[in-house]
């Protein structure tokens, strides 16, 4: 069971609002954007059941839920919402808040979701570009499914889909300052 | 042109004169019926709360509103007039609103003429149902006139000694 | 000749070179000159905007500032992730600049943002710029027989406040290329269905799921192949077939083709340098369907109380 | 000297909280004129108006303020209690001190009291300057008109016919029924809809005070309550209604086919054509946009086969003028056009279909005899399914309001189907099931449980073609889960939109109207039926969306409405009107310019007392005048004046703060 408290301290639905830029007031719950959503069966509360939660205030529950790592942003879902509610945009500063807030899912799934945006952005800060042999290996090093697609490497290597080597951008410089800017700023949040 | 024109008059407005501390401002509203002077009993209704500055008057519609009025006002007793009617469209006499604003341009060119702020005399279209509106506008207009300082204190030092 | 700004990404090195090889050649033949953005960045992808909101405006303002210092007005980008993350960018700074002034600070030595660029995907800029009349003039081997499903994704024409193109439902402008190539396109329900993209490598059984939906709804409306305009569709289209297939117990059998690598065969080039060698499911059998023309169906008879939909004068 | 009595009222807590009103009755009392000032808690209650009435005797007062709520409110209320203490009415002067004080300045009772002061203060100046004023009485023309010939038309014109006040009823298509003649059956009873209507519409073209005028509409309405004039353009029907015997030997001749509007465009009708076989007056028009002969000069069968003659392929646009008094706008609704939304495929798969179409087939006069089929393959459906609020409640494409009536025709659709179809199953995708109404939460009861339709909370989200099925997915989210319907049918329950020519009837009415396009009435609660302009009332849809017996209420409380203006021979008007002084009229015509109404005239006066020389000076017609003062303002003579807004009355008012 929950308990409903005073809405005054519903500072989740204040922060959410405020970092989307949209109003989450405005849902009326008609889950059309959970029968758009491609991957509402993946998620633990589906788009609609989160923008309720946010408005009861249960911050825990959703900075801890799967959903917002598992939002693709497709926008299909704002695209038909009756109320144009930027459903990716909050599903995105619920995911902000919870990592500047320290609350991490601990599921396998998310884990390796994270992994991988993490190793994609480690390589853009090294190289500047994206390097696909590697973003896969390492993957799969980091979470521990060595095998992952292993069938698949053969064919794409062979059939030239993916190089073996990366051509790095040369002022490595200004991508350094953007990762530190973007630290900065997000320490600000905090 | 029209600056060299008003600095070869007395200047009505004299900045030299300090209004004193408590100093308010009088402001004389004057609203037609059917819009603006309901669109003002929302407000009322609604609790929207604004500056007590302003002193409505009621008259049927926007194109009742003389020039005369809003001479007689700044000489007497008031040290800014608001006059608000329906939106261009909307006046409830078809038309009335429409002569209200082109009176007031041209009665406010008279005033700016003789030396007056352009601000001294505002207009402003608020309908029946905008209450919020109504009490933003009268923000607006009070701060304004505040800004100029007071008309009254001026006339009452030059007129009566 | 026009002259555009080109931004291939970083797929186009890897995974979409085909992609890539194929818009330079079918842009050199409609007369295009493709001027690509010296030493351009990754714009960040998905993964970008999924960690750091300041990264996923900083990555992708740099190469607009590269690109604008080329001076020409458009910018056409083949791969849709990288499109549309320079165009939310693009959106984002021109409706707040504040916002350049954080971040542009990272990107001195590059310039300053003037926002004078228009950002076009491929597919806009061939639909829009290049137009249908004059692709149908180029075509010297129509793929009449072909029946296509063109498949879009959902970066290519949403959110329709960004991208401003098509529409973000039912889109038809790769329908209108296909079919100016001489090819059918097919009704497509699944056009505009999410791949699951990002999801590759970390989430693939989300993929597998949502991939297989689309390919089972391109085989229903009676296509040989699909086409696609963004190359995370391609490969997770392609090279998932097979896995999807074993899944399913389904056998698809529908290679996943560029548009672009569809024009230049259109064009008249030579097949082998098109790089269908690097399609995983084999391209032949869909283009051995080129010139095999059905007969007409005959006019079947419309049923007595069937609503007609005839213009109404109004 | 005036004496002047000044009467504040508490309201209660409203305006003592923020308010001193005794200071401000002490203030009141320091005005020079003010014989008589006191407080009470409600001025307005019996009690209270006893206190002006008593004073008025006692301190022989000659005018009064009364300091209370707005003058929009009570002023009618203490104006009668001056009259009921023998004195003019219009002495009466209100300061509003609880809108325009103490529920705008409840955070500074010292400025909220001063500013009261002033108000009451300005009231008095005012009252002194006050005149004696008399209600005018104007003569009315006993006749309403009424545009539009719906159910909502119908009713109105009825029910005044039946005071023995004539009724011109315009119509805009060839035959009266409106939007109730393509119905079937209607909720929550399920009485055939042309079983109750036919008889009424007899009834209208029967009537003898009603003039029934189709294929018509209103150009122009000039005047005022009780003198409205309307020119009414009759558009050529092409067909001589006078000796049309309605005998259908043209229409079944006719070569022309086009889409049969009646049947939301499933079958044809011809270019010649009565809209449907009850129609009334049952006489067919030519639609001159198909019709051969009035397109290119070819064919001309119908006046062959006519054996009366009355085909007149040369007749013109008709324009006619009625005198009336007063007007009832029943113009009604239209459907709004599903297309934008694509994620459904309309306007892609022919098996989606509006409600209203739906509504034809199953009519037993439809194009399909009664029994739906499939617009594809003519195949009859099994699993059907309803979607609710399409355009409804959707920003994003449609409108923001809710449709009304749509809840309750999608559960008699679902009862119909199960009625006409075997075997069928309705499936009905809902947001919310708003059934407020007399035996409508049971009819939808009967729907769920009797006829076993599925309702499933959520909006559809998409719909696509799965081999000759359309697969409905959408989110039932009281078991929190997608679903899938294979349907062989969709209906959309279409939003309500206003008539398309409601803003511009609206604007030659001079009738106000919301951003939707509906007209809007004078009071949302207690006028509901009545506009701002007097003497012109709404009934039906043409104010907000509403079912049939709402519909057919407010056109029967308009009907009431208009016997009340014309149930004595002159109507009593309001004094406030402008006056001309003739001594000082200068005769520019300025006013006569600026007036909206056209109340000002010319009249020729002696120069000089007993002189021969004539001038020309401004006249006022009291019946027209609205009193909106515009002719006041511009006249430079100071010649006109308004009751009850005069200068010496306002300059006292700016002076007196």
């Amino acid at each position: 069971m929950i308990t409903l408290g005073l809405q005054e301290k519903n500072t989740l639905l204040t922060d959410v609002n405020k970092r989307s830029g949209a109003n989450v007031l405005e849902c009326y719950q008609c889950g059309k954007c959970v029968s758009t959503c491609p991957v509402s069966n993946f998620m633990d509360f589906p788009p609609r059941e989160i923008m309720q939660m946010v408005k009861l205030g249960l911050k825990e529950q959703v900075y801890l839920a799967n959903s917002t790592w598992f939002c693709l942003t497709c926008s299909a879902c704002s695209g038909r919402c009756p109320r144009e509610i930027e459903i990716p945009a909050v599903m995105e500063a619920i995911r902000h808040l919870a990592l500047e807030e320290n609350y991490t899912n601990k599921s396998a799934k998310v884990k390796a979701i994270r992994k991988f945006h993490d190793i994609f952005l480690d390589m853009i800060r090294r190289y500047g570009r994206s390097y696909e042999l590697r973003l896969m290996v390492e993957h799969n090093i980091r979470t521990r499914d060595l095998f992952k697609d292993v069938m698949l490497a053969p064919t794409a290597l062979l059939k030239g889909k993916i190089p073996l080597l990366v051509k790095p951008v040369k002022s490595a410089k200004a991508i350094r300052r953007m990762f530190k800017m973007a630290e900065k700023l997000e320490q600000k949040h905090k | 042109m029209e600056a060299a024109v008003n600095n070869q008059l007395v200047s009505i407005e004299k900045p030299e004169i300090v209004a004193p501390p408590d100093w308010e401002p009088v402001i004389i509203g004057i609203l037609c019926n059917w819009c603006s002077y309901a669109g003002s009993d929302l407000t009322g209704t609604s609790r929207i709360q604004y500056p007590p500055n302003i002193r409505i008057i009621r008259v049927p519609c926007s194109s009742r509103v003389d020039p005369w009025f809003l001479i007689k006002s700044l000489q007497t007793t008031a040290d800014g007039v608001l006059v608000s009617g329906c939106h261009p469209g909307d006046c409830h006499y078809i038309s009335g609103n429409y002569y209200a604003r082109r009176r007031f341009l041209v009665t406010k060119k008279l005033l700016n003429f003789v030396g007056f702020h352009e601000n001294r005399v505002q207009f402003s279209w608020v309908s029946a149902a905008e209450g919020p509106k109504f009490a933003k506008v009268v923000a607006k207009v009070t701060e304004d006139i505040k800004k100029l300082g007071p008309l009254h204190l001026y006339k009452k030092e030059n007129f009566e000694k | 000749m026009k002259k555009i700004t080109y931004f291939p990404g970083c797929s186009a090195h890897g995974t979409s070179k085909e992609f890539d090889e194929t818009v330079k050649m079918v842009m050199k033949s409609l007369d295009v000159q493709l001027e690509e953005i010296p030493d351009w960045n990754c714009c960040g992808a998905t993964s970008a905007h999924t960690l750091s909101e300041p990264l996923s405006y900083a990555l992708p303002l740099r190469n607009l500032v590269l690109a604008e210092k080329l001076d020409n007005t458009t910018m056409a980008i083949p791969c849709a992730s990288c499109y549309q993350r320079m165009k939310v960018t693009k959106v984002h700074l021109d409706k707040n600049p504040d916002l350049s002034k954080d971040i542009g600070t990272t990107i001195v030595d590059e310039g300053t943002y003037q926002g004078k660029i228009a950002v076009k995907s491929m597919l806009q800029y061939c639909y829009e710029d290049i137009g249908l009349d004059a692709i149908k003039a180029r075509v010297t081997k129509s793929l009449a027989g072909m029946k296509l499903a063109c498949y879009y994704g959902c970066l290519l024409t949403r959110p329709k406040a960004i991208t401003q193109f098509d529409s973000p439902e039912y889109p038809m402008s790769m329908d209108h290329i296909v079919e100016a190539l001489g090819a059918k396109a097919t009704e497509f329900d699944y056009k505009t269905e999410c791949c699951g993209a990002s999801f590759s490598i970390s989430n693939t059984e989300v993929v597998i799921r949502l991939t297989g939906k689309i390919l089972e709804m391109a085989k229903e409306s009676g296509a040989h192949a699909l086409v696609v305009a963004c190359p995370l569709c391609q490969s997770n289209l392609d090279m998932r077939q097979p896995q999807i297939e074993k899944q399913t117990g389904e056998k698809y059998n529908l290679p996943v083709f560029y548009f672009t690598q569809l024009m230049a065969l259109a064009f008249g080039m030579p097949e082998k340098e098109l790089m269908f060698r690097k399609h995983i499911v084999p391209v032949e059998g869909a283009l051995a369907q080129i010139g095999k023309i059905e007969p007409e169906p005959e006019k079947v008879k419309k049923p007595k109380k069937a609503v007609e939909a005839e213009s109404e004068a109004e | 000297m005036a004496r002047v009595g000044v009467f504040v009222c508490f309201c209660g807590a409203n305006i003592a909280d923020f308010v001193d009103v005794p200071a401000v009755v002490e203030e009141a009392k320091r005005i020079r004129e003010v014989k008589f000032a006191i407080d009470y808690k409600y001025m307005c209650s019996d009690p209270g108006q006893q206190q002006i009435r008593d004073a008025i005797v006692q301190h022989r007062l000659t005018s009064i303020v009364v300091a209370a709520c707005s003058p929009r409110m009570h002023e009618k209320t203490f104006r009668k209690a001056l009259s009921d203490a023998g004195m003019n009415p219009y002495l009466l002067e209100v300061a509003n001190i609880r809108e325009h004080s103490s529920w705008v300045h409840q955070k500074d009772k010292k400025a909220a009291t001063a500013k009261a002061a002033d108000l009451v203060r300005m009231a008095v100046a005012k009252s002194i300057a006050n005149e004696q004023l008399h209600e005018i009485s104007v003569p009315v023309t006993k006749r309403a008109l009424v545009i539009g010939g719906g159910i909502a038309g119908i009713q109105a014109a009825l029910d005044i016919a039946d005071a023995r006040i004539p009724v011109v009823l315009v119509e805009k298509s060839p035959s009266i029924g409106g939007k109730m003649a393509q119905l079937d059956e209607t909720f929550p009873t399920l009485d055939c809809s042309q079983c109750i209507l036919t008889p009424k519409m007899v009834d209208v073209a029967s009537h003898p005070y009603i003039e029934l005028i189709p294929y018509a509409e209103v150009l122009e309405l000039d005047g005022f309550v009780g003198n409205y004039k309307a020119k009414i353009k009759k558009k050529a029907s092409y067909v001589n209604f006078k000796t049309c015997t309605g005998c259908g030997a043209c229409w079944q001749k006719c070569p022309v086919k086009v889409p049969n509007e009646y049947n939301m465009g499933i079958d044809k009708r011809k270019a010649i054509y009565t809209p449907f076989p009850q129609a009334v007056p049952n006489k067919p028009v030519i639609d001159a946009r198909y019709c051969t002969m009035l397109t290119k000069g070819k064919c001309g069968i119908c006046s062959k086969v006519c054996e009366k003659g009355s085909i007149d392929y040369k007749m013109q646009d008709e324009i006619i003028e009625r005198e009336i008094g007063a007007v009832v706008v029943a113009t009604g609704y239209d459907l709004w056009d599903p297309k934008p939304y694509e994620e459904y495929g309309v306007g892609r798969f022919k098996d989606i279909i509006t409600s209203l179409e739906f509504e034809r087939m199953v009519s037993a006069n439809g194009p399909t005899n009664g029994v739906p089929v499939r617009p594809s393959d003519g195949k009859v459906p099994k699993n059907v399914v309803f979607i609710k609020c399409i355009g409804s409640r959707d920003e994003a494409k449609g409108i923001e309001y809710c449709s009304k009536i749509c809840c309750m025709y999608t559960t008699k659709h679902t009862i119909l189907l199960h009625h006409k179809v075997h075997g069928s199953h309705s499936y009905v995708f809902y947001m919310d099931i708003r059934a407020a109404g007399k035996g409508y939460e049971e009819f939808v009861k009967k729907a769920q449980v009797d006829t076993g339709a599925t309702y499933l909370r959520g909006r559809v989200s998409k719909i696509y073609k799965k081999g000759d099925k359309l697969m409905v997915r959408g989110e039932d989210a009281q078991i929190g889960q997608v679903v899938e319907v294979e349907a062989d049918l969709v209906v959309l329950a279409t939003a309500v939109v206003p008539n398309k020519d409601n803003p511009d009837l609206a604007r030659l009415l001079g009738v106000s109207y919301d951003k939707y396009g509906y007209m809007s009435e004078a009071h949302p609660k207690l006028r509901p039926v009545e506009t701002a302009k007097a003497g012109i009332f709404l009934a039906g849809c043409t104010q907000a969306p509403k079912d049939i017996p709402d519909t057919v209420a407010q056109a029967s409380a308009c009907a009431a409405k208009v016997c009340g203006i014309f149930a004595g021979d002159t109507m009593k008007k309001d004094p406030m009107i402008s006056t001309v002084n003739k001594e000082f009229c200068s005769g520019c015509q300025n006013c006569v310019t600026v007036c909206p109404y056209g109340a000002i005239v010319t009249e020729e006066v002696p120069m000089g007392h007993g002189s021969k020389e004539m001038r020309t000076v401004a006249k006022i017609n009291e019946g027209v005048c609205q009193g909106c003062g515009s002719c006041v303002a511009v006249c430079r003579s100071m010649a006109i004046s308004l009751a009850g807004f005069t200068d010496p009355q306002i300059i006292n008012e700016i002076v007196s703060i």
